[in-house]
């Protein structure tokens, strides 16, 4: 451990703004992109059910 | 090696497999970024010249090494696309691309918070910077070059041609750089450069890469995924596969 | 198999006509077609010479589109004397590069029209169906295109340099750097105007994707001046100068032909 | 037989779309081969193909019966096409135009033969006394008829023609089409598109798309 306590880790010897902005930034870019794969990825199924409910109550047999 | 080429082409084995490997790579991703921020932020010792500012470099050189390796992936895609017309490859260039882009930004941006305490400004024209930026740029052309063509096999293609010229031209570029810097800036003093780095510091520095990898290339997987489910919207075992799931419970698609 | 697109297929003639006269060599005395089969004659040099010409004439017979490029550089270098100041010490460090980023833009600005025209009119077409190498044809079109706009610019610089107060003795430099560095610049600008041919507005998108490209030339070209200006050696930028050009002479007419391919497809 | 073009299996998918499939040609000397199709049944296309413009396909090509990549060049050399667009520079007289398609093949379209060559074909066409004067000012029919006026001075045993009647008056399209039959007739052979009423006399074998 570098620190000696957490009040110290959060200052990070009076370089706090940077590290922390660099750090989060990141942070948020990773979550962010994670976020967007997720919610395309379920729309994008979403959209595939809702076309395939279409075709199947055309040809009459609704599972 | 034709059968498993072609066999590796097809989407409709890709998305299976690729349903199987995707959480290895998650789960490996997630611990690796979880230890190594960990040790990075609080275990690994404070730089003797820089402080805890040092601590950037855990999220600057990953995303540096990330951004330069997504492109060459990239470009490396469009060439297999190119000479065996595997769409796959293509649709993995495409995800890739804004990933590829995010990372440039996360390299830069980082590298001008750590310019703040090390340099005393936010931006130095210092050569893995501009590289870097240069690098986005690279990115935002191949992207918009993408987006610009209304056929998407149009586009498909002239992406793989710009991001393979790209990368024949990024060592150059990287190598014009670093001679123009050291000819204007002789022995000032680079951000990551350093003769010896205690393994408690570069230990740290390797499980970080490696969790930066494995989150691309888990991402990767999973929107390639997508990205084949929206191509191949209109073939058949698409749609079985989405009938399929509806018999079921509409239990969310796995991950 | 199918051609791929990145490899230039049509090899050289002497190749082919033994293989296939042997093909058709039995029929030719069955029945004599007045229609007659024709082996590929080569004839390479001709069809670029003739391509070479007509470029050449067609420019030539509007001057306005080849000064503009040249108005244009002498332009923008008269704006930065008003917009920075006048003081000849000053301008005189920072004339090699601004001579330099205005006659990149100045040679920018021409290469949107590089494969245009023919698109429009259809002769694109024609000179991929042409039993000749496309690359080798495409290259005869970007010397043109060099040889109206780049070395126009360069023969320019050094009456410009006057006007930027640039030191004496390096006006041979800035001339030699840019008549090399623009073929580069030609070459690889190229690359990116034939990706681009096939869109409506692909003026501004041309700029993004070939500026960046452009950085090494910029380097060791505007280098190349101010190591003469500071007296160093300039046979080391000279060189590098034209590695870059054997470089992409060499390797951007495959990317230029295969980008032309994706855009007439589009 | 002399010369022949051959495609197996051809199938073309345009951004998932799909325009043909599995379709099997073989077009001989003698013919005058028509496709036809309603607006969009990919006729350009599958001409773009068959003329090697195109590599969006499946399926494979043969020229004479060797695999069309490896003949390519001698499958250029035998080619003429004619796109939708005329493929003439406005900036130079219908000498000179003809004088780049004449030079493009290889043939060296210097000294007195090529330059006689090409008046004749002008001449053929109509366009006597139209040959030095910039095609930007000629008509869009004028620009045409320059165009075709590269069907008599480079002599190609396979002709495709997209939409060759476009813009050409009555007279115009009569000379044509005595000039396709001909053409099959010598042992050339036409491969064309056109919403034009062909004459009923003419022998053409129709290929429907779409």
């Amino acid at each position: 451990m570098a620190f000696a306590s957490f009040s110290e880790f959060l200052a990070m010897g009076g370089h706090a703004p940077y590290v922390w902005s660099a750090w989060g930034v990141t942070a948020l870019l990773l979550v962010a992109t994670v976020w967007h794969a997720r919610v395309e990825q379920r729309q994008l199924i979403k959209g595939l059910k809702r076309r395939a409910r279409r075709a199947n109550s055309l040809k009459g047999n609704t599972p | 090696m034709w059968a498993f080429i072609h066999k590796l082409g097809s989407p409709k084995w890709f998305y299976g497999i690729s349903a199987k490997l995707q959480p290895w790579f998650w789960a490996a991703a997630a611990l690796l970024l979880i230890t190594g921020s960990l040790w990075g932020l609080a275990f690994a010792p404070a730089d003797y010249q820089q402080g805890n500012s040092f601590r950037i470099i855990y999220v600057h050189v990953p995303a540096a090494f990330l951004a330069q390796s997504i492109f060459i992936s990239m470009a490396v895609s469009g060439l297999v696309f190119m000479v065996w017309k595997i769409k796959v490859a293509d649709m993995a260039a495409a995800v890739m691309a804004p990933l590829g882009a995010a990372m440039t930004f996360v390299a830069l941006f980082s590298g001008a918070v750590w310019g703040v305490p090390t340099w005393g400004t936010w931006w130095m024209w210092d050569a893995r910077l501009t590289s870097m930026l240069i690098l986005l740029f690279l990115y935002l052309g191949v992207i918009a070059l993408r987006g610009a063509f209304t056929s998407r096999d149009s586009a498909s293609r002239a992406a793989s041609v710009l991001a393979m010229v790209g990368v024949i031209n990024i060592p150059i570029i990287k190598y014009s750089v670093d001679w123009w810097y050291t000819l204007h800036q002789p022995a000032s003093f680079t951000l990551t450069s350093r003769p010896t780095m205690p393994t408690e510091m570069w230990l740290p520095l390797v499980i970080m890469v490696l969790g930066f990898y494995s989150f691309f290339i888990a991402l990767t997987l999973m929107r390639t995924r997508s990205e084949i489910l929206r191509r191949e919207a209109s073939k058949r075992w698409v749609q079985e596969l989405v009938n399929g799931q509806m018999m079921k419970v509409p239990a969310e698609e796995t991950r | 198999m199918q051609e791929t697109g990145l490899q230039e297929t049509g090899s050289h003639s002497s190749s082919h006509s033994s293989s296939s006269s042997s093909l058709y060599g039995a029929d030719a005395t069955a029945d004599v077609l007045p229609v007659p089969l024709l082996e590929h004659k080569g004839g390479l040099m001709i069809a670029v010479k003739a391509t070479l010409v007509r470029d050449l004439t067609l420019l030539l017979r509007r001057r306005g589109e080849v000064l503009n490029p040249l108005v244009f550089f002498a332009l923008v270098i008269t704006l930065f004397p008003i917009a920075i100041s006048p003081d000849p010490e000053l301008l005189a460090t920072i004339a090699p590069g601004l001579l330099w980023v205005a006659a990149l833009l100045a040679a920018l600005l021409s290469l949107d029209s590089l494969f245009r025209s023919d698109y429009d009119d259809g002769s694109l077409e024609q000179l991929l169906l042409a039993p000749q190498p496309l690359a080798a044809l495409s290259v005869a079109k970007v010397a043109v295109h060099w040889l109206l706009t780049g070395l126009p610019l360069a023969l320019m610089a050094p009456l410009l340099g006057i006007m930027l107060a640039l030191p004496v003795g390096s006006y041979a430099v800035l001339a030699l750097s840019l008549a090399l560095g623009t073929a580069s610049l030609s070459l690889i600008g190229a690359i990116g105007a034939a990706l681009t041919v096939g869109l409506a507005r692909g003026g501004v998108l041309l700029s993004l994707l070939v500026l960046p490209l452009y950085i090494p030339v910029l380097i060791f070209g505007a280098g190349a001046v101010q190591a003469a200006i500071l007296g160093d050696g300039v046979s080391a930028h000279l060189a590098i100068l034209g590695a870059l050009l054997a470089a992409s002479l060499m390797s951007a007419p495959w990317a230029i032909a295969a980008s032309l391919r994706i855009s007439i497809n589009g | 037989m002399s010369l022949c073009l051959q495609a197996r299996k051809l199938s073309c998918e345009r951004d998932d779309r799909s325009l043909f499939k599995g379709l099997d040609l073989d077009i001989r000397s003698g013919e005058i081969v028509r496709i036809e199709g309603p607006n969009g049944s990919g006729k350009t296309s599958l001409l773009k193909i068959l003329s090697g413009q195109l590599s969006d396909y499946e399926g494979e090509l043969f020229w004479n019966g060797a695999a069309m990549k490896s003949v390519r060049e001698h499958f250029l050399a035998n080619l003429l096409y004619l796109g939708h667009a005329p493929g003439i520079k406005s900036g130079l007289s219908p000498l000179e135009n003809l004088a780049w398609y004449q030079a493009l093949s290889g043939e060296s379209s210097e000294g007195k033969g090529g330059e006689e060559q090409r008046l004749e074909a002008l001449e053929q066409v109509g366009l006597a006394g139209f040959e030095d004067i910039p095609a930007g000012q000629l008509s869009a029919g004028q620009q045409r008829r320059v165009a075709l006026a590269r069907l008599t001075l480079t002599p190609r045993a396979l002709w495709v023609l997209d939409e060759p009647f476009t813009a050409i008056d009555r007279h115009g399209v009569a000379a044509l089409e005595r000039q396709l039959i001909e053409h099959a007739q010598a042992g050339g052979c036409v491969l064309v598109t056109t919403h034009h009423e062909l004459a009923a006399s003419t022998p053409i074998r129709r290929i429907a798309l779409g």
